[in-house]
């Protein structure tokens, strides 16, 4: 907050600090980064940061033009709600889906350049054409401090506006609340029904066996072995296994054992076992996905360890 | 400032909000409710006009009764009302008609047994109707009464809205799937040619209120323009006031209708009901032609007079015309149509002959065509809705088997040919007069209208009542205590109006030579004047003659 | 006294409103009630008479002002009454023929069921003539003209079941509207030249308008005459009117309806008599349709279509007389008058055969009737004398004045419409006694009727055979009363005015003339039917007599000429309204449909290409501004 | 250095922006685009707040943001549900308004 006062020091007067320019420059350049990353990003979740990085910059030029109080909430409602939302929503989407790179539209990104490009230089021509060299600063708005000139001004001038953003805001939550809310077609079924019917349509009338392997693992994404060694895939959550992101520690956990039935033989002093290594069927699973580490490589983990001896 | 006139417009708009909220009628009980609530509103209304036209004093001021709200300041725009002696025995006419139009309908919104394919079928149809039809009276009544020129607009236009729906919601039982679609044809084709001459009208209005905003005259308000025009404070000028009068007479004659803008009015009186048939050609239409009376020839006069031939001419073809297109029909309903597209012609040529005989007569004319046809298609509707079909050719001999049915239908189609001692005739006779006074060889050609009026009256009569009685007639029964409690007031009112017309001339007169008097214009007079000796001097003559002045 | 004037009119009105809306509790008694009604109004008649005759000649004009009827600035029409000779002679032969008729009726109509409506009808019919003839002005006298149309109408459709009927009764009316449609321009025309359309006012101003003007108004006069009195070129009506109950045919297509165009004529006389053109065409319709009604009776085999010719032709003498003048007037009433009687009496003579003969109309199948119907033959007979004008009869009266009052005329005109009148004197002789033979003498030629039952002709019950013999003491003595002193004369010259003419032919020369063709064409159709037998199918005939059952190719001419391209017009313009007015229309949305249509793939549904369009457009808009600007 | 440089920033964020609605096709990444929009247009007010010498524009900055909140909440739930019934966050997919 210091330096966002000391950067307000110069935004009072119309003229700029060195200081300004040298940090305009920087942040202008995290600000384009950061919209041109947006825009370019595959992954919805590096547009939303890269986006976020933007929003910090700009919340800082709006401290080093004198609008404090609005730096602040850029930052509060802005980069810490409104992007948060963003990244829920984005998980709740998906995190991984990206946008394929094929467009669908004939000529749609020539035309968007084109019109970008023909807006910019709109833009560019029209601020540069307008007379703006006298910028009067904020020195007599902001005397009795930003947050009680603005407050002044909410609630005398614009306070009808504001009661009115009041309501859209409550408006606006309701709304969210109605779009999201699933109505329920028909009663839910009951847990005997769903009993019921699991037995009519006889698909694992039992519990599904639970993740992790006792004793050893019970992290969710570690499948359960079978009695033969072979993972029990239905043990793992199917958005799991959808993305492929289960961790097979079953060679491992069959090489361990293999080992421990070494050394009680030596120390029983019996003969090793004669058994071969189990490598079970695999089915079609491949444990690890193109952009996993091998999970072998990755047995301690912090809780993996835990009565291993 | 009396409210009577709000009173008498907000009253129907209560009881369509009314009659709209009651419980929705899945109950016969439910829906008897809902068509006595709407009913009492009616009669309320009608206890209301009468009370207007009766504290109208002809010798009183042009508008009174006068109430004036303000509405939208920033252009001038209030919400007036004024009544003068047409607006009056109008607003009367729809008072008296919707009541007995509502009792005519009162099994047409009842849900159908087996609802057909795709109709506007719900538990809620018969709130809907009565909540619509009186949502149209209530706008009629506005218009009859408004004396500002934007109010008027608005509600010319909104009375739109109920119409559509009557006529696309609620159709004949008779007809099949096909009948639908027909009936949604209708409708849209009512909506769009009323809504073409409506824009029109809305770019005159504009027009209008920039040109007086120029001169000063920043309103909307009928009394002051038509002041200001005849004053000279405002001076439209001659190819905007053409325009201008164009604009108006534009969306009047497409509502009246003239020929050629007519081609909606049988598709839309064919399909709908035959309540809601006689809502638009007696009570909806006639806010047209009384819009042409009042605004066209107050606003207007010069361009009134410049364009009076041509629409004479134009109104000609249509008493021809739609006599002759009448007489070739094939659909009852469409026949009824038709004969009412050649009176209109006639009230149209009575309001642009610019005389004293022919403005009354099409004053009076609008009442009484309002109050026969509307006989004459009810007992139609009854007709119809006893055999299931509107094509003429289904019927004959009915006379044997429903004489009093076919006896009323007969009085119906007398008083659409205008039979002296009937209503029509009185109007129909002032209107040629008038005309013929000013333009004798239009009024010459008008007068086979009556020749031809008779064809089509009695070929109907013939062929559906008499002859043979065919065998989907037979059994027919006559009509019903409710049917004969409608029939009977507008057959007396026929009858009445026709032998003692005075009542309504006392209260038009007035409101007549002020119009002419807008217009600059004068009777002719007789080439060889009776001498005062042989004169008819009679009460009525000395009265009308001190309010000329 | 002048406060009966509304109740002559009143006294039948009230009997048809009751029996119309009294329902079946007047079926019983309800004809009894119309037939006193109908006396009544004759009762008032008489009393108003009584009172007329204590006055002096010139202050006979009665009237009554009721009330104001239709005030419209300029345009006053009231209902008010005026009763003068002229009224007062309609008023009597109206409720006098109108009771014996409603007499008649009651025996005539006893088994139809819908006897009640029948007799409401007749005295709505008795109400409108009133009001037709004691009317003060031409608006209200246009009020019962169409009345007796209306009661036409519904009369000669009173058997609506069948089509011919209905038919009929739908001609009579349109045909009759043509003719209304001149009385009506007629008004207008008063109203305009005058500004007034009452009888008096009229009529004192008539001097100062121009001729043609007069001319114009007394044409028009004489289409509505042409139109109701059923005078060639509107004459095709009475034919088929003949197809209602045959005391409507006597009441109303015979005694007085059709003969209110004479008494138009003559009550416009003042219009008439400034406009020798106009009079002029109206002696040339009267002559022309003399001989029309004349040869069409010859040839017809119904025996009321037969009358009915007759009836055509005595009203062509009648208007043919109030064509020439005061030198006619007079005249015509009073042929009006006899006629009545006679022609009455005749048509209940005619009904009282098809009441024994199975509704029989056909002459060919009568024949020696006078046996079995003596009352019915001997009334029928004075009737029959009556009409040819057998000297001393009533017709032989007036039928001899016109005659004269032709010749009287003068000039070349004098002389051609003197022959007329006596060629047709000699054709009326020669049809009626065609039908006197045809019906009473000769052979039976009856034939079963449609079911099979053979006829047993009889004599008519008492309600029937009494008007019958009141009409023909009226047929054998009225002429003689009439001109007993010229008293019908003295009675109307008031009203109607009269001249001598300068006649080329003494009235004894005149007398003689009609005579002797009567008797030759009594002779010729003696010859003709009395001494061979009649045969029952009708013989192929002459090109004249087929073109005559044709009613002379009349309704083959109109329907040729206006009937069949009216309604091809019809139908054309049904499908120029339906293909060209309305086709434009809908074209006009179709082509909007089809522009819309193509233009909505734009609309592919797509949000991006939306936003694209919204950029671009903003693109536009913030360009412009910086152009405008800039500029 | 010239303040005005915020409003060529504000220009070149808004452009950028635009151009990402019409071209991301993913409808998070879209919305984050006008919010990317609103962020430019905010900065442009409270620079001219800084012009003007006087604090509405930070006023009408402010408002921004609070609409842009309650645009965001109602626009993520719509996208929510959309993908719940569609299983796709594709605006390309959703093009029903064609008909």
């Amino acid at each position: 907050m210091s330096a966002a006062t000391s950067l307000n020091l110069a935004a009072v007067t119309g003229a700029t600090s060195t200081g300004e320019a040298v940090q305009f420059w920087v942040l202008a350049v995290i600000a384009v980064g950061g919209a041109l990353g947006t825009l370019l990003m595959r992954k919805a979740v590096h547009s939303a940061l890269c986006l976020a990085a933007t929003m910090l910059a700009l919340a800082v030029c709006y401290m080093a033009q004198g609008a404090v109080f609005l730096g602040v909430v850029q930052i509060v409602v802005y980069t810490g709600a409104i992007m948060m939302l963003f990244l829920f929503v984005v998980m709740l989407v998906g995190v991984t889906s990206a946008d394929s790179l094929k467009e669908q539209l004939k000529g749609q990104r020539f035309a968007a350049a084109l019109c970008g490009l023909g807006f910019g230089v709109l833009m560019v021509a029209g601020i540069a054409n307008a007379k703006l060299d006298s910028f009067a600063g904020l020195g007599e708005a902001n005397a009795e401090g930003n947050v009680q000139g603005l407050a002044r001004l909410i609630f005398t001038k614009y306070v009808w506006a504001f009661e009115v953003t009041g309501a859209l805001l409550i408006t606006a939550a309701i709304g969210a609340m109605v779009l999201t809310h699933r109505e329920h077609v028909k009663a839910p079924k009951t847990q005997r029904e769903l009993a019921a019917q699991r037995v009519a349509d006889n698909i694992q009338v039992p519990p599904l066996p639970a993740p992790g392997i006792y004793a050893r693992h019970n992290a969710v994404d570690i499948p359960a072995l079978l009695p033969d060694g072979s993972i029990a895939e239905d043990s793992v959550m199917a958005t799991l296994r959808e993305r492929g992101q289960i961790r097979d520690v079953s060679q491992e956990m069959l090489a361990r054992m293999a080992e421990l039935e070494s050394t009680t033989a030596d120390w029983l002093g019996r003969p090793p076992s004669e058994r071969p290594p189990v490598t079970g069927p695999r089915k079609a699973l491949e444990p690890v996905a193109a952009n996993h580490p091998a999970p072998a490589n990755r047995p301690a983990s912090d809780h993996d360890e835990e009565g291993a001896e | 400032m009396s409210v009577l006139l709000t009173a008498t417009c907000a009253v129907p708009a209560v009881g369509a909000v009314v009659t709209a909220a009651l419980p929705a009628g899945s109950t016969e009980a439910r829906r008897r409710n809902t068509k006595i609530v709407a009913t009492v509103f009616s009669v309320a209304t009608l206890a209301l006009a009468g009370a207007v036209a009766a504290r109208f004093d002809p010798d009183g001021a042009r508008y009174q009764l006068t109430e004036s709200y303000s509405w939208i300041r920033s252009f001038g725009i209030t919400f007036a009302l004024g009544v003068d002696g047409i607006g009056a025995v109008l607003a009367l006419l729809t008072a008296v008609l919707v009541p007995v139009v509502l009792l005519a309908s009162w099994h047409d919104a009842d849900p159908a047994v087996a609802p057909p394919e795709g109709s506007f079928e719900n538990r809620r149809r018969t709130q809907a109707f009565f909540a619509l039809v009186l949502a149209v009276e209530a706008m009629v009544i506005v218009s009859f009464y408004a004396t500002d020129v934007f109010l008027f607009y608005v509600f010319f236009e909104a009375m739109l809205i109920p119409m559509y729906f009557l006529i696309g919601g609620f159709g004949d039982r008779a007809g099949g799937p096909e009948s639908a679609r027909q009936r949604s044809y209708a409708a849209v084709k009512f909506l769009l040619y009323n809504l073409l001459g409506g824009l029109v009208m809305l770019a005159a209005v504009i027009g209008l209120y920039v040109i007086a905003q120029d001169q000063g005259l920043g309103t909307f308000d009928l009394q002051t323009l038509t002041a200001a025009v005849a004053d000279g404070r405002l001076q439209i000028g001659g190819t905007a006031e053409k325009a201008l009068f164009l604009g108006f007479f534009f969306a009047f004659a497409v509502k009246a209708p003239l020929w050629p803008l007519h081609t909606w009015l049988p598709n839309a009186m064919g399909e709908a009901t035959a309540g809601t048939a006689v809502l638009i050609t007696a009570v909806v239409d006639k806010v047209g032609t009384f819009a042409m009376l009042r605004f066209c020839l107050g606003l207007f006069p010069d361009a009134s007079k410049t364009f009076a031939p041509a629409i004479l001419v134009l109104s000609l073809i249509g008493i021809v015309y739609g006599a002759l297109l009448a007489i070739g029909q094939k659909d009852i309903k469409r026949l009824v149509a038709y004969a009412s597209i050649s009176h209109f012609g006639f009230i149209i040529m009575g309001i642009f002959a610019m005389t004293s005989q022919g403005q009354s007569g099409a004053t009076l004319y609008m009442v009484n065509h309002g109050i026969s046809t509307a006989a004459w298609m009810l007992v139609a509707g009854f007709l119809i809705s006893r055999r299931g079909s509107r094509l003429i050719a289904d019927y004959g001999g009915v006379q044997k088997v429903a004489p009093v049915l076919a006896g009323t239908f007969l009085i119906g189609g007398l008083a659409t040919l205008s039979l002296p001692g009937l209503a029509p005739f009185v109007s129909e006779f002032l209107v040629l007069v008038g005309t013929f006074s000013r333009y004798p060889a239009v009024g010459i050609v008008a007068t086979f209208g009556i020749v031809l009026a008779a064809l089509y009256a009695l070929l109907l009569y013939q062929r559906t009542m008499t002859g043979p009685v065919k065998e989907e007639v037979r059994g027919m029964p006559d009509l019903k205590v409710r049917e004969l409690a409608v029939v009977a007031p507008l057959v007396a009112l026929t009858v009445l109006l026709g032998v003692y017309p005075k009542p309504l001339t006392d209260l038009v007169n007035p409101s007549v030579n002020a119009t002419l008097s807008q217009v600059h214009q004068t009777d002719p007079t007789p080439a060889h004047p009776v001498s005062a000796d042989h004169g008819t001097a009679q009460d009525g003559t000395a009265r009308s003659g001190g309010e000329h002045k | 006294m002048n406060s009966l004037i509304p109740l002559l009119v009143a006294a039948p009105l009230a009997g048809a409103v009751l029996l119309l809306l009294g329902g079946r509790a007047f079926d019983r008694l309800g004809h009894w009630l119309a037939t006193a009604l109908a006396a009544l109004s004759f009762g008032f008649g008489l009393a108003l008479f009584s009172d007329m005759l204590g006055r002096d000649a010139e202050d006979r004009t009665l009237t009554q002002h009721l009330f104001s009827w239709i005030p419209v600035n300029g345009f006053q029409a009231d209902i008010s009454f005026q009763l003068d000779q002229l009224s007062m002679t309609f008023v009597l032969l109206i409720t006098g023929v109108g009771t014996l008729i409603h007499l008649y009726s009651v025996g005539y109509m006893a088994h139809d069921e819908r006897r009640r409506r029948f007799f409401a009808y007749l005295n709505l019919f008795l109400a409108a003539m009133l009001l037709l003839v004691v009317a003060d002005n031409y608006l209200l006298l246009y009020f019962g003209w169409e009345g007796v149309g209306l009661a036409s109408y519904l009369l000669i459709g009173f058997w609506q079941h069948k089509p011919s009927a209905a038919t009929a009764a739908k001609k009579a009316f349109i045909v009759n509207r043509v003719g209304d449609m001149g009385l009506s321009i007629a008004i207008m025309l008063m109203f305009v030249e005058f500004g007034s359309f009452a009888f008096e006012p009229v009529f004192g101003a008539a001097g100062s308008a121009s001729e043609g003007k007069l001319t114009a108004i007394g044409l028009m006069l004489l289409l509505a005459a042409c139109g109701k009195s059923a005078q060639v070129p509107l004459q095709s009506w009475l034919g088929d009117a003949m197809e209602g109950p045959t005391p409507v045919s006597a009441l109303i297509h015979a005694a007085t309806m059709v003969t209110a165009g004479v008494y138009l004529i003559t009550r416009s006389g003042a219009i008439f008599n400034l406009a020798p053109d106009a009079q002029t065409a109206v002696v040339v319709v009267g002559a022309v349709t003399l001989l029309f009604g004349a040869i069409v009776g010859c040839a017809k085999d119904d025996i009321k279509k037969a009358l009915a010719g007759s009836t055509m032709s005595q009203i062509g003498f009648m208007i043919l007389a109030a064509g020439l003048g005061p030198i006619g007037y007079a005249f015509a009433i009073m042929h009006l008058v006899t006629h009545g009687f006679f022609k009455a009496g005749l048509f209940l003579g005619a009904g009282s055969v098809m009441h024994g003969m199975n509704d029989e109309v056909n002459m060919r199948h009568y024949g020696g009737l006078r046996k079995y119907m003596p009352v019915t033959f001997v009334t029928f007979g004075l009737g029959y004398l009556a009409i040819i004008g057998f000297p001393g009869l009533s017709g032989f009266f007036s039928k001899d004045k016109i005659i004269e009052a032709a010749f009287a005329k003068g000039g070349t005109e004098g002389w051609i419409l003197g022959l007329c009148t006596l060629v047709g004197a000699a054709v009326t002789a020669f049809y009626m006694t065609r039908v006197m033979i045809l019906t009473f003498f000769g052979e039976k030629r009856w034939q079963p009727d449609a079911e099979g039952h053979d006829p047993h002709p009889h004599e008519s019950p008492k309600t029937m055979t009494v008007p019958m013999i009141v009409l023909a003491f009226g047929s054998v003595f009225a002429g003689g009363l009439f001109a007993f002193h010229e008293s019908f004369l003295t009675w109307l010259e008031p009203v109607t005015g009269h001249e001598e003419g300068n006649s080329p032919l003494t009235p004894l020369v005149v007398t003689l003339l009609t005579t002797a063709c009567m008797l030759a064409g009594v002779a010729l159709s003696y010859l003709m039917y009395g001494r061979s037998a009649v045969p029952v199918v009708p013989p192929y005939g002459s090109p004249l007599t087929r073109a005559a059952r044709r009613d002379l190719l009349q309704d083959d001419f109109n329907h040729a000429v206006l009937v069949r391209p009216g309604s091809a017009l019809a139908a054309a313009l049904v499908y120029f309204d339906s293909r060209g007015l309305d086709g434009f229309v809908n074209g006009l949305a179709a082509t909007i449909g089809g522009v819309s249509s193509r233009l909505r793939r734009i609309q592919n549904g797509y949000v991006r290409t939306y936003a694209l369009s919204m950029f671009g457009g903003t693109l536009v808009l913030v360009a412009t501004t910086l152009l405008m600007r800039s500029v | 250095m010239n303040p005005v440089n915020y409003l060529y920033l504000s220009a070149l964020l808004f452009t950028i922006g635009a151009s990402g609605v019409l071209i991301r096709r993913n409808a998070i990444v879209l919305f984050m685009c006008v919010e990317l929009m609103l962020n430019a247009s905010n900065l442009a007010l409270v620079t001219f707040s800084r012009m003007h010498g006087n604090l509405d524009g930070q006023i009408i900055a402010f408002f921004t943001m609070v609409v842009a909140a309650a645009e965001v909440v109602v626009g993520l739930a719509i996208i929510v549900s959309i993908f719940r019934t569609r299983h796709s966050a594709s605006v390309d997919d959703s093009n029903l308004m064609k008909l």
